[in-house]
């Protein structure tokens, strides 16, 4: 099993869990993040004084897979997540030993 | 008593106490979130100090039997002998004497400790405050004898916090990363909700000091309406020139300046007269509140380029303007100009050495500085072991 | 000047004033957070913008020598020859000429740009609102003279900005993603502290249009308290009905309609008037705010159902109720209802197509609506370069 | 009508109106994020629903043709029969009635049904807010002719209130997690705009209750200046003495004392008869909110510490120091002190024992409780289906 | 020595600190998040007019433990956070090539 | 590829952020997170009642780098994080599997 993890902007995200869900993922959480990269941040301004800001706000999502989805889940965020402009993110694979469901003790890609 | 007059009087009493408040909100929205509290408490608690100490000698210093035009004594200790009209010009007036050292926290936000503002402020209301308030509008004060005008304000309140806050500041020092870090406003709907209640009780200040609910005071009103929207519209106009954008904060800011400028020159002067202020004010002050980047004084949330350059400029401007009590453009000639020139400089000298000494001698008894670690990890937590916003539960 | 009055007026000015900044809160909380300060921005700088136009000419156009009855001229130009009484006057119906533009931006929220709404303020109010202010206040005016009532403004204020609110949405188009996606409030407790702002304020507007602290003040705000309150219970009720969840942004929508429709009849009802005027305006305002997902034009803060739909509802239900002018529940036969509704039409006939104009010209002139990256960025940061707030410093 | 007196009131009815909002901000920063629209519903709820049935019946009541001192009749149903100065004095007091069940929310915060609250404020209202009111303000009620004295309402607002929290409080037991979890407020900066809310109306609340722009309003004012901050020095004192903290929930919280307090004395006393009341008052009331952990009930936001034992506090102290009618120390004797006590008593078991009846019958019909899940979940999506803050969109 | 996600029930966190202090945990950090799931949202309505809202808040924990104690960590987590209704959320092990403490430099199970 | 993950105190991020600058990072994703750990947390005290609050505020760094800059990333984040003081922080390695570009589809070190 494998852990997706999306940095994306903020207001694709309707679009990427549209997606996901097309794919048959039937679950992920998201969380908000600043990021830093190629997309400069932004310049703010207090009685005159002007602010470099360099982070974007993006969000993360987590979605766990198991191993034969991993290709259609990474394929779905970038075709959802791609505006094709600067800043529109990075997706990381990282492998997983283990996947626990809580609420049944389900073990493994059941657990999904 | 006239009611008709008691009834705008005790309006105009509790509009100018919420101002302070008010006070706190516009401040309290410019600190970092972790600072939030403390700057909040310390103009909440100004209310609750100021209130006994104006009650029990600080009323009668400003108004009691004057000793040469310079204090009053303690024959009104305890408000003694106060009553109906009297008493009400006692609580009217008592409203200015609490937001006046309340106005010299935001110099100060983020790093001066709660106990040292608490002895400050006490101790400088009765010292500084009461003496220049005798001065201005007791009738036997030097500056009103004088002849110089001031309607609401703008030397007792404005210009008194203003180089108050400049001298606590030079003993104080800059906040860690000031100059360096981006320290920015938490949250500008609390300076904005701020700047509403100040506008508002602005009118009880300037429109009530005419003491009554008479001509001079609708033509009080009318200026103040005129001097802050003027005063918005000047700063945000030289900001929009200078960095592309019209911000909320600068209207809030052009505002108070506008308000602050007016104070001393209401009752005296046309609409256009306060247009005039106004406008000036706001471009004014917005060029003044670059100075502190400039000469590298750390004046948190701009007091001394809102207040006292803001007081200042209005001072002046009586002296063009007054269009009764005898204003250059008015055909009065340049004595007055030259008797408001005057007696700003008296109560800038004055105001400023007793402040810097205050601050210098807390400072080296008490200190007025928090620790580091404190500075780091916000006031909120360590002088008060509160947090300001706990949005997840 | 009697004293008395003159306090009640000052104090309601003050009070009118104040709405505005509540106006703001009551908006700004329903944006998203991106947006906020954008919202607050454009209401306080409406005060701004708006008291030197009222000053130099909106007041004379509206309260000046009439030409047959359509609009004044320009004998009052910079408050000429006001004094007293007068001048006090021209200070509260300021405060209504500047909240009534201010109602406009609640429905083209979140992407009518900062430079072309002052650019429509301020034509919209000396071309739109004094002549109809003229109208109806003026004792010249054609409605004046003609008959109808309008006691503190439900076509001046209500009927005319709402109406000029659904012109300017239907030119300036729907936000990106209405009807689509969830676009909810970012702060109720911000909404509710405009909507207590509002209500306080309320009282100086409606009490404060008998213009003394006499009789009729005293109904017109006893009315004021009723529609409001009844007005919040019939939304409720509506609400709780149909989607089974009484809501806070329905108990504020709810007040704000009763006030909205009351506030032509304010000192003409009796308390059972104002309670049957309230909740028929509670109810049929939480109707009319469904209008816009059946029409498809995005009126973001329902301008148009609250104040448009509330305004009619209050105007034609004086012809009903109005206990002293002769309405048709009080044996003054159906006279009073038909001038109500010929005058209701002649308002939103002139409003509506003036302001469609004026859209329309900005329009093709500089552009109404900001580029859809900032409008997807979100308008504090691209047109202010400010944010609302920072929470984790 | 004289129009300074009436310009008065009716600024004092407005700032009486404003402080249930400002309850409702009061309270609403103190409960955790996820309960905070439900405290201002609420509260803004109460408005609205206590106006119609003061004008239907409430005010008749209270205030009516007296039965035996004990109840008003129905003669002034729907305020038939009132006009001018009667009508303004029954819309002063609905603003009295209303802001008193709004007191009680505080106390069952975060657990009470919406539905049962409004029932239960209603019925409370009829049946024993209007009793209570008409015993003391009454002329013909019997505590009126005992000649006990409540000012502004120590009896018929504080301890009445306070009474009925705690009654209603046992009736629905603690929160979950009540004693064990850290459950803090969510956003002081909001309980400090309810502070200055309530400080602002405060004014109207006690200077507005002598019904007259005259030199007792004035003496009134003064006191609640006084006692209010009396009150929050002396809270913030044992605060800091017994943790090492000032804190500005502290400073808010002694406020509020020292305003309770000195609410049944407001008109009677000196300058330092309220010093000595506030800051009794500061300090008892500091102590007293302990009691709900040594006894285990859950007087969630301190209702019962604050508003009962502050009211009862201020209604003994009347008894030493009314200086006007016959206090203690200003050589009155004993028994006024007496008096005082009789009828705190009187009006301590009444309340009590009526609101324990209608929370128990509530409870048995309609159940006053939220589910656990709902109650875990956050009253606000559950109750309301509305989030209070959405601050990444 | 392996990273362990959970994403639980907010009001569980409290329980489930303990619960990772008993089986001798000294570390970990937690996050807000919001999860999409079998656990649907709920409805928001706003003038009558009513949203879907997919997301629920959940609260993420990240605790870095060595080979050894896994299985006892997720164990205790699956314990403390189990309140058997729908939504009670996952557990990830992921590997872990090193640890580093910052302030002492220490690297492997002893800068845990 | 590596994702780096690092628990730092707060103020220390623009230090952090400009330290991993300079040896040659181009992105990072930061988020807030509250740490449980050897610096114990702190009292609260709401009307004389006092909360031992055991959270932290931190901040959480996420940073993918190519296997050759690991170390150099590591220590850049140690030399710029640390204090001194109890509560610096940790610094996590994880395996990586995949990292993809989503504006490029890029894949692999070229997507960093
Ligand atoms: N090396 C990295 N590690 C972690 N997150 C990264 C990294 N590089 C980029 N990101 C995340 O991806 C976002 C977009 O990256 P950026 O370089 O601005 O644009 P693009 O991916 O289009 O080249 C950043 O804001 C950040 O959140
Ligand atoms: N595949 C997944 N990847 C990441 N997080 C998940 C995944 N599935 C569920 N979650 C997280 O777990 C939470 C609970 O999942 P849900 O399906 O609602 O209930 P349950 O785990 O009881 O079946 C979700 O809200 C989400 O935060
Ligand atoms: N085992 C762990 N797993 C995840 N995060 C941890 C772990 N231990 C510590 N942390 C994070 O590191 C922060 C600092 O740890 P702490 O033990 O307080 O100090 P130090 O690292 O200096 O010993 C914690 O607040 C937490 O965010």
């Amino acid at each position: 099993m494998k852990l997706v993890i999306a940095f994306i902007k903020p207001h694709t995200l309707d679009a990427v869990k549209d997606a996901l869900t097309e794919v048959g993922v039937t679950g992920m959480s998201t969380s908000e993040v600043r990021g830093f990269g190629r997309q400069s941040g932004h310049t703010e301004v207090y009685r005159g004084a002007e602010y470099k800001v360099d982070f974007v706000a993006k969000t993360r999502i987590d979605v766990m897979v198991d191993d034969q989805h991993v290709s259609a889940v990474v394929a779905a965020i970038e075709g959802s997540a791609r505006t094709g402009e600067i800043g529109d993110g990075k997706i990381a694979v990282v492998p997983l030993d283990e996947v626990v469901r809580i609420r049944t003790g389900e073990r493994g890609p059941d657990a999904l | 008593m006239n009611s008709g007059n008691a009834a705008w009087l005790l309006m105009a009493s509790a509009m100018v106490l919420f101002m302070t408040p008010g006070l706190a909100f516009f401040y309290g929205g410019m600190v970092r979130s972790k600072n939030v509290l403390n700057m909040l408490m310390k103009n909440f608690f100004t209310i609750a100090l100021i209130t006994p100490l104006w009650v029990i000698g600080g009323y009668s210093l400003a108004f009691g039997e004057s000793s040469g035009g310079l204090i009053g004594d303690f024959s009104h200790f305890m408000f003694r002998d106060l009553a109906g009209d009297d008493l009400l010009f006692a609580m009217f007036q008592m409203t200015f004497a609490i937001i006046t050292p309340a106005l010299i926290t935001g110099a100060v936000a983020e790093r001066l400790k709660f106990s040292a503002y608490a002895w400050f402020a006490s101790i400088w209301s009765l010292v500084v405050y009461s003496p220049v308030a005798h001065w201005v509008w007791n009738a036997d004060g030097w500056i009103y004898k004088f002849g110089a005008l001031d309607f609401a304000g703008g030397l007792v309140v404005h210009i008194n916090a203003g180089v108050a806050a400049l001298a606590l500041v030079l003993v104080l020092g800059p906040r860690l990363g000031f100059g360096r870090d981006a320290i920015r406003p938490h949250s500008l709907p609390l300076t904005l909700l701020g700047t509403g209640i100040l506008w508002f009780g602005w009118f009880g200040f300037n429109a009530g000091s005419a003491l009554a609910a008479n001509e001079q005071a609708v033509t009080a009103m009318v200026a103040t309406q005129i001097g802050a929207s003027l005063g918005a519209l000047g700063w945000v106009a030289a900001e929009w020139k200078k960095t592309g954008y019209p911000t909320t904060l600068g209207a809030a800011s052009g505002a108070v300046a506008g308000l602050v400028a007016i104070t001393p020159a209401a009752g005296f002067v046309t609409p256009g007269g306060a247009m005039a202020i106004g406008v000036i004010a706001g471009i004014v002050c917005f060029w003044a509140v670059g100075l502190k980047a400039r000469f590298g004084y750390d004046d948190s949330l701009d007091v001394v380029g809102v207040h006292l350059v803001g007081g200042i400029t209005g001072s002046l401007l009586v002296g063009l303007f007054a269009s009764t009590g005898g204003g250059l453009f008015y055909g009065g000639g340049v004595s007055l100009l030259v008797k408001q020139l005057v007696v700003t400089m008296a109560v800038l000298v004055f105001s400023f050495v007793m402040s810097y000494l205050i601050a210098r001698i807390l400072d080296k008894t008490m200190g007025l500085r928090v620790e580091e670690r404190q500075e780091v990890e916000g006031l909120d937590i360590t002088l008060h072991e509160e947090r300001g916003y706990i949005l997840n539960e």
